[in-house]
C-alpha cells in the first residue's frame, strides 16, 4: 500500500503520464479523456495547477482537498475490477439488450467517461468525446433529459394540452429537439411551448430525434407528423385539426440523427414527404395556435402515403399505420405583422380578421 | 421480505392440522437426537478496516474538517483567565497578510485568527509528563489490539482475534466439528446442549442462550452429513443451538481437544461438507 | 450637545450649544453590556455561524469528477455489503424454518418447548459493544453464581 | 459617459424611494430603508452548521479506550465508574467490591460538611452539643403534638436551617401563649 502511494507520488513530480487504464474491450476514442487532462484526472491535481482552470493566477491559488488521491487510488481500483466483471459477462450475454445493458454497468462509473460527458456539448455532440454509439453515454444522456428536459416537455405537453387534443397520451422514449435553421437568425433550440414569430418559421423546422433505447436503427424507420389543432371551422363554429407538415422512412442513427435541409437533400429519394411544408399563418385576433410535432416509430415497414387535404385526423392516421409514438414538441404562433408577407411568399389568400373578444370568454 | 413474511403466515397456519398429525404419529426416538452447541465469543474490538475504508474515511473525514466552523475560543476559554493564556500560546497561528509581500497561495483571509481556504487545526495544550501526576491525571495511553494469544496463536486462548466472532470447536472421534450431546429424557434441546457444555468443559463458564429454538440442523446417514430437508429412516439428526460465552473458561478435564476459531480458521479445520453444511452459522466478521 | 450652564446662581440655568464634547466613554464602539446579557451572547454567538463559517469548497472539473468516483465507488462497496449480508440473514433464517419444522415431526415435546414464547428476555447485563482498543485484563475467567433476587 | 452616470445616481438618491423590494415576491412600503439588506439564501447556497470537533480518546474504567467525537476541547477522558465496573451490569464478577457510587460526588461532599447537623436521627440531643434553633424547633413540633394530636410534617427539617413554618389557622397562637406561660 505505503508503496504503490510512493510510487504514484513519484509519478505525479515526474509526470510522465498516468499508468492506469479502465477495463475497456473497445478502442473507442470517446472512452479516453483528453490528453490535456487526463493525467490530472486520474493521477492528481499537478503542482502547477488544473488543467482545467484558465487562469495562471487560480491555477496557482487551487489545492485539491487532502486524501484524494488515496481515496481515489483505491476506489478506481475498485471500479475497474467491477468493470472487468461485468465486462466478462457482456462477453457471454446473448440478448443485446442485456448486453448493452452490461456494458454501460461496466462504463458507468468510468471518471474519463463521466468527464468528456460532464464538460462536453451533449446536444450537438463531437463523437470524439461523447459518442451515442456505446451504450453508456446513451444511458448518461437519458438520465440528464430526465432530470429536466423530458420534464419540461411533458408539463408543456399537458398544460398546454396536446396530449389529449392531438393524441390521447404519450410515454416518452426519445429526446425531441427542435430548431428553425434559417436567415432569420432564430438559430437557438425552441423551447416547448415558446411562442414563435411567424417570420421564423417561415421555412420547414429541423428535428433531431435522439433514441436511447439499443435498437437496430438500420432496419426501423420514422415519421414525423406536425399538427396545428386550433385551425377555425368556421361553418361549424369550432376548430378543427390540419396538418402543417409530414414526412416518413427517416432513418437515422444515434449520433446522425438531426433531419434538417442538408439531410433531406443528402437523403433525397429515400424518404417520403407526406405533405409539404404550410408555414403557421394565424388570423388576425384569434388566440394561438399550437403546432405539435409528434415523432414516431414505423418499424420496419414503408408508408408511402401522400395527402392532398390538409384536414387531418391524427389518431386515424396512427391507428391505420400502427405507428409508435415515442415523443412530441410544441411551439406556438399568434398573428403578427410578418404573416402577410408568409402568406405572399407561399401564394395563400389573405387571412380572415376575426373580431375581437375581450377577456378571456372562448367560442362557442 | 413481504414474500418472506407471508410464508411464516402460512406455516403458522399450517401448524395446527400438523400438530394433531404429529401427536398420533409415533415419535423418532431420542438417542437419534443430539443438541449441537454453536458457542460464540464475539468481538471484543472493533472491525479491521480494508484499504478503501481507511482511505475512504480520511479522505471524508479530512472534508468535514476543511468545512468546520471556527473553534469558538471565547466560549470554553473565559477572557484574560490562565487557562486562555495557556491555550492561545499552544496554537500556531496562521500567516498573517504583509503589505509588500506576494502570497502565491493568495491573500490570506483571517477571520477570529483562522485561515478561512484551509481546515483549522487546534492543538490542546497539555501540561508536562511528570513523576507527580496521579493515576487520574496521567495521558491516555490505548492497549494494543493484538494481544499475546495472538502473537503466540494460542487457539484455546479466548483472548485471540479480538476484532473477529470465535467459535467454539471439538474434536470427536478424529474430525473437528461444534460440541454436541445426547438428549436424555426428553427434557430440552437448549438445556441439554448447556448442561452438555458444563458437564465437558466444566462449571466456570458463563453463557447466555440466544434463543430455545434450534438455528439448523444437521442430518446424518451411516455416519455421513446428508441435506437438511432429507426424511426418512435411520437419520441421526443435531439440532444446534445458539449461545455465547460472556466470561469464564472452557476447560474440559479429559484429554478433549478444542479450539476457539474464527471463520476461515474453520473452515480449514473441518470437513468440506461439514463447512458447506455450516458455513452461514460462522459471522465474517 | 446641550449643556446646562450655571454661571450666576441668579440667572436661569440656559441651553448652551458646546461642540466636540465626548458623551460617550472612550470605547464606545464597544457595548458595555451587564454580565449576564454577555453570557447569552457569547452562548448565541457560538451557534451563529457568521464570523466562523470557512471558505466555500470549490472543486476543479478533475477534482469533482475525481470527488464523483470516490463516491460512487463507496456506494457500490456499502451496496456489496448489503446484499451479502442479507443473503446470510436468508439463509440463516431459511435454515430455522427447516429445523423446526424437522423438529415437529421428529419430536413434539422438544418442538413445543422450543417454540414456547420467551417473555421477558433481554441481552446479558454483561454483554459488551467493541471498544477501539481492548480493556486491561481482555477476559474473566472467574465466574460467580450472581446473587439471587430478593 | 462619466457625468451622466453620477448625475442618473444623484436622481435616484434624490427621488424618494417608495417600494423596497425585500424578498421575491414581497414588498414593504414606504419606510426607512432596512440597514442591512436582508440577504437572501438561494437554492443550494444553505450551508448546514458543522461546529468543530474534537477526537475524543475516551478510557473506562478498565482501560477499554473509544475515540469519540465532541465539541468539548478536550482530546482525552477517563471515566472511573461505568458498566464496566459497577456490581450491577457485571453479575457474575467476583473482583468488584460494591463500591460507593457516590464517593468523593456531591452527596459525599453535603454529608460530610453537614454531618454536625445530623441530629434528626436521635431522639435526644447528646449533651453538651450546641442546641441548634432546628432541634429546639423539633421539640417544639413533638410538644405540640403531644398536646393537641396538631400533626405538623417532619419535612420541614429537610428545607434548611432558617425555614419557617408557616401558620395555619389561630390554633398555632392559642399554644404559644400557652407556653410563654
Amino acid at each position: 500500500m505505503l508503496r504503490s502511494n510512493i510510487i504514484s507520488q513519484c509519478r505525479r513530480l515526474l509526470s510522465t503520464g498516468t499508468t492506469k487504464t479502465w477495463a475497456s474491450k473497445t478502442t473507442a476514442p470517446s472512452l479516453k479523456a483528453s490528453t490535456h487532462y487526463r493525467d490530472a484526472l486520474l493521477d492528481g491535481i499537478p503542482s502547477t495547477g488544473p488543467p482545467s482552470l484558465r487562469s495562471r493566477k487560480y491555477k496557482q491559488r487551487y489545492s485539491s482537498p487532502e486524501g484524494i488521491n488515496e481515496a481515489f487510488d483505491v476506489a478506481y481500483d475498485f471500479l475497474k475490477s467491477k468493470s472487468e466483471a461485468a465486462y466478462a459477462k457482456a462477453a457471454e450475454a446473448k440478448d443485446p439488450q442485456e448486453k448493452a445493458q452490461l456494458e454501460t454497468q461496466a462504463e458507468l462509473h468510468n471518471p474519463e467517461v463521466n468527464f468528456n460527458f460532464a464538460y462536453n456539448e451533449k446536444l450537438e455532440n463531437d463523437t470524439q468525446y461523447i459518442d451515442y454509439e456505446l451504450p453508456v453515454y446513451r444511458e448518461l444522456k437519458k438520465k440528464h433529459w430526465e432530470n429536466y428536459g423530458q420534464m419540461l416537455t411533458m408539463q408543456r405537453l399537458e398544460t398546454l394540452a396536446a396530449i389529449p387534443d392531438t393524441l390521447p397520451t404519450l410515454e416518452p422514449k426519445a429526446e425531441i429537439s427542435l430548431k428553425f435553421q434559417n436567415h432569420t437568425g432564430v438559430n437557438r433550440w425552441v423551447e416547448a411551448g415558446k411562442k414563435l414569430s411567424s417570420n421564423a418559421t417561415t421555412f420547414p423546422p429541423s428535428v433531431k430525434i435522439q433514441e436511447f433505447d439499443a435498437l437496430d436503427l438500420t432496419k426501423g424507420k420514422y415519421t414525423i407528423l406536425i399538427v396545428n389543432p386550433d385551425v377555425p371551422d368556421i361553418e361549424n363554429n369550432t376548430y378543427k385539426t390540419q396538418i402543417a407538415w409530414g414526412l416518413s422512412n427517416l432513418s437515422i442513427t444515434y449520433n446522425d440523427n438531426f433531419i434538417n435541409p442538408a439531410k433531406l437533400l443528402k437523403d433525397e429519394g429515400k424518404y417520403n414527404e407526406i405533405i409539404s411544408y404550410l408555414p403557421p399563418v394565424p388570423e388576425k385576433n384569434l388566440p394561438a395556435q399550437r403546432f405539435v410535432t409528434w415523432v414516431f416509430r414505423q418499424g420496419e415497414q414503408s408508408l408511402d402515403i401522400q395527402l392532398q387535404k390538409r384536414d387531418f385526423d391524427i389518431r386515424q392516421f396512427v391507428e391505420d399505420f400502427k405507428l409508435e409514438a415515442i415523443g412530441a414538441h410544441i411551439w406556438r404562433s399568434e398573428w403578427d405583422l410578418n404573416v402577410r408577407e408568409v402568406r405572399e411568399l407561399y401564394g395563400l389568400p389573405q387571412g380572415t380578421v376575426f373580431a375581437k373578444v375581450k377577456g378571456t370568454r372562448r367560442l362557442r | 421480505m413481504a414474500s418472506r413474511g407471508l410464508l411464516t403466515f402460512q406455516r403458522c397456519l399450517s401448524t395446527s392440522p400438523a400438530t394433531t398429525s404429529a401427536t398420533s404419529a409415533p415419535a423418532v426416538p431420542l438417542s437419534t437426537i443430539r443438541s449441537t452447541l454453536l458457542l460464540t465469543r464475539t468481538p471484543v474490538v472493533t472491525p479491521e478496516l480494508t484499504p478503501f475504508e481507511t482511505h475512504f474515511y480520511n479522505y471524508q473525514s479530512e472534508l468535514e474538517r476543511r468545512l468546520m466552523w471556527t473553534f469558538p475560543q471565547y466560549f470554553y476559554y473565559k477572557k484574560g483567565s490562565l487557562s486562555e493564556r495557556r491555550f492561545v500560546k499552544a496554537q500556531k497561528g496562521p500567516v498573517s497578510k504583509q503589505p509588500g509581500v506576494f502570497f502565491k497561495k493568495g491573500i490570506p483571509d483571517i477571520v477570529h485568527n483562522r485561515e478561512r481556504r484551509e481546515k483549522q487545526e487546534v492543538i490542546i495544550p497539555k501540561s508536562e509528563e511528570d513523576e507527580s501526576m496521579s493515576d487520574f491525571n496521567r495521558a491516555v495511553v490505548p492497549n494494543s489490539r493484538t494481544t499475546k494469544a495472538d502473537e503466540d496463536n494460542d487457539i484455546k486462548s479466548l483472548e485471540r482475534a479480538l476484532h473477529r466472532s470465535l467459535y467454539l470447536i471439538v474434536k470427536e472421534n478424529g474430525s473437528w466439528k461444534l460440541p454436541s450431546f445426547a438428549v436424555e429424557d426428553s427434557s430440552n434441546l437448549h438445556r441439554a446442549a448447556e448442561s452438555g457444555l458444563r458437564s465437558l468443559g466444566g462449571e466456570q463458564i458463563n453463557t447466555w442462550t440466544v434463543a430455545r429454538s434450534p438455528a439448523a440442523v444437521l442430518k446424518y446417514q451411516n455416519g455421513k452429513l446428508v441435506a437438511p430437508e432429507t426424511q426418512g429412516e435411520g437419520l441421526q439428526r443435531e439440532y444446534v443451538i445458539k449461545s455465547r460465552i460472556l466470561s469464564g473458561l472452557f476447560a474440559p478435564e479429559k484429554a478433549t481437544e478444542f479450539a476457539w476459531l474464527n471463520r476461515e480458521e474453520i473452515e480449514q479445520k473441518v470437513s468440506p461438507e461439514y463447512f458447506q453444511a455450516t458455513e452461514f452459522l460462522f459471522s465474517k466478521v | 450637545m446641550l449643556t446646562q450652564t450655571t454661571q450666576g446662581s441668579l440667572k436661569q440655568p440656559t441651553l448652551q450649544l458646546l461642540r466636540g464634547l465626548r458623551t460617550k466613554s472612550k470605547n464606545s464602539r464597544v457595548a458595555t453590556v451587564s454580565a449576564a446579557t454577555q453570557r447569552i451572547i457569547t452562548g448565541l454567538s457560538v451557534l451563529s455561524g457568521r464570523k466562523k463559517y470557512p471558505r466555500i469548497l470549490k472543486l476543479s472539473n478533475e477534482d469533482l469528477i475525481r470527488h464523483d468516483t470516490i463516491q460512487a465507488a463507496w456506494a457500490q462497496y456499502q451496496r456489496d455489503i448489503r446484499t451479502d449480508r442479507q443473503s446470510v440473514l436468508d439463509k440463516q433464517y431459511d435454515s430455522i424454518i427447516n429445523a423446526m419444522e424437522d423438529l415437529k415431526i421428529t419430536n413434539m415435546e422438544l418442538f413445543k418447548i422450543a417454540n414456547k414464547k420467551e417473555k421477558g428476555k433481554r441481552f446479558p447485563l454483561d454483554a459488551r459493544i467493541p471498544v477501539d482498543f481492548p480493556p486491561n485484563k481482555v477476559w474473566h475467567y472467574e465466574v460467580k453464581a450472581p446473587a439471587e433476587k430478593k | 459617459m462619466f457625468r451622466s452616470l453620477t448625475k442618473t445616481t444623484t436622481n435616484t438618491i434624490s427621488t424618494p424611494l417608495i417600494t423596497t423590494k425585500r424578498f421575491a415576491g414581497q414588498y414593504v412600503l414606504d419606510g426607512p430603508l432596512p440597514r442591512r439588506p436582508l440577504k437572501k439564501i438561494t437554492l443550494g447556497k444553505a450551508r448546514p452548521a458543522i461546529y468543530y470537533k474534537f477526537n475524543c480518546k475516551t478510557e473506562f474504567s478498565d482501560g477499554a479506550v473509544v475515540i469519540r467525537r465532541s465539541q468539548t476541547p478536550k482530546d482525552e477522558l477517563r471515566l472511573i465508574s461505568d458498566v464496566r465496573n459497577h456490581p450491577l451490569w457485571n453479575p457474575h464478577r467476583s473482583d468488584l467490591e460494591a463500591i460507593d457510587v457516590n464517593a468523593g460526588g456531591k452527596m459525599e461532599k453535603f454529608k460530610q460538611k453537614f454531618a454536625a447537623f445530623n441530629v434528626i436521627e436521635e431522639d435526644v440531643p447528646a449533651p453538651g452539643a450546641v442546641e441548634t434553633k432546628e432541634a429546639t424547633k423539633k421539640e417544639q413540633v413533638k410538644k405540640e403534638e403531644n398536646d393537641d394530636a396538631f400533626l405538623l410534617d417532619d419535612y420541614l427539617d429537610l428545607l434548611g436551617q432558617n425555614v419557617q413554618d408557616v401558620q395555619k389557622g389561630g390554633k398555632l397562637a392559642v399554644k404559644q401563649k400557652g407556653k410563654k406561660k
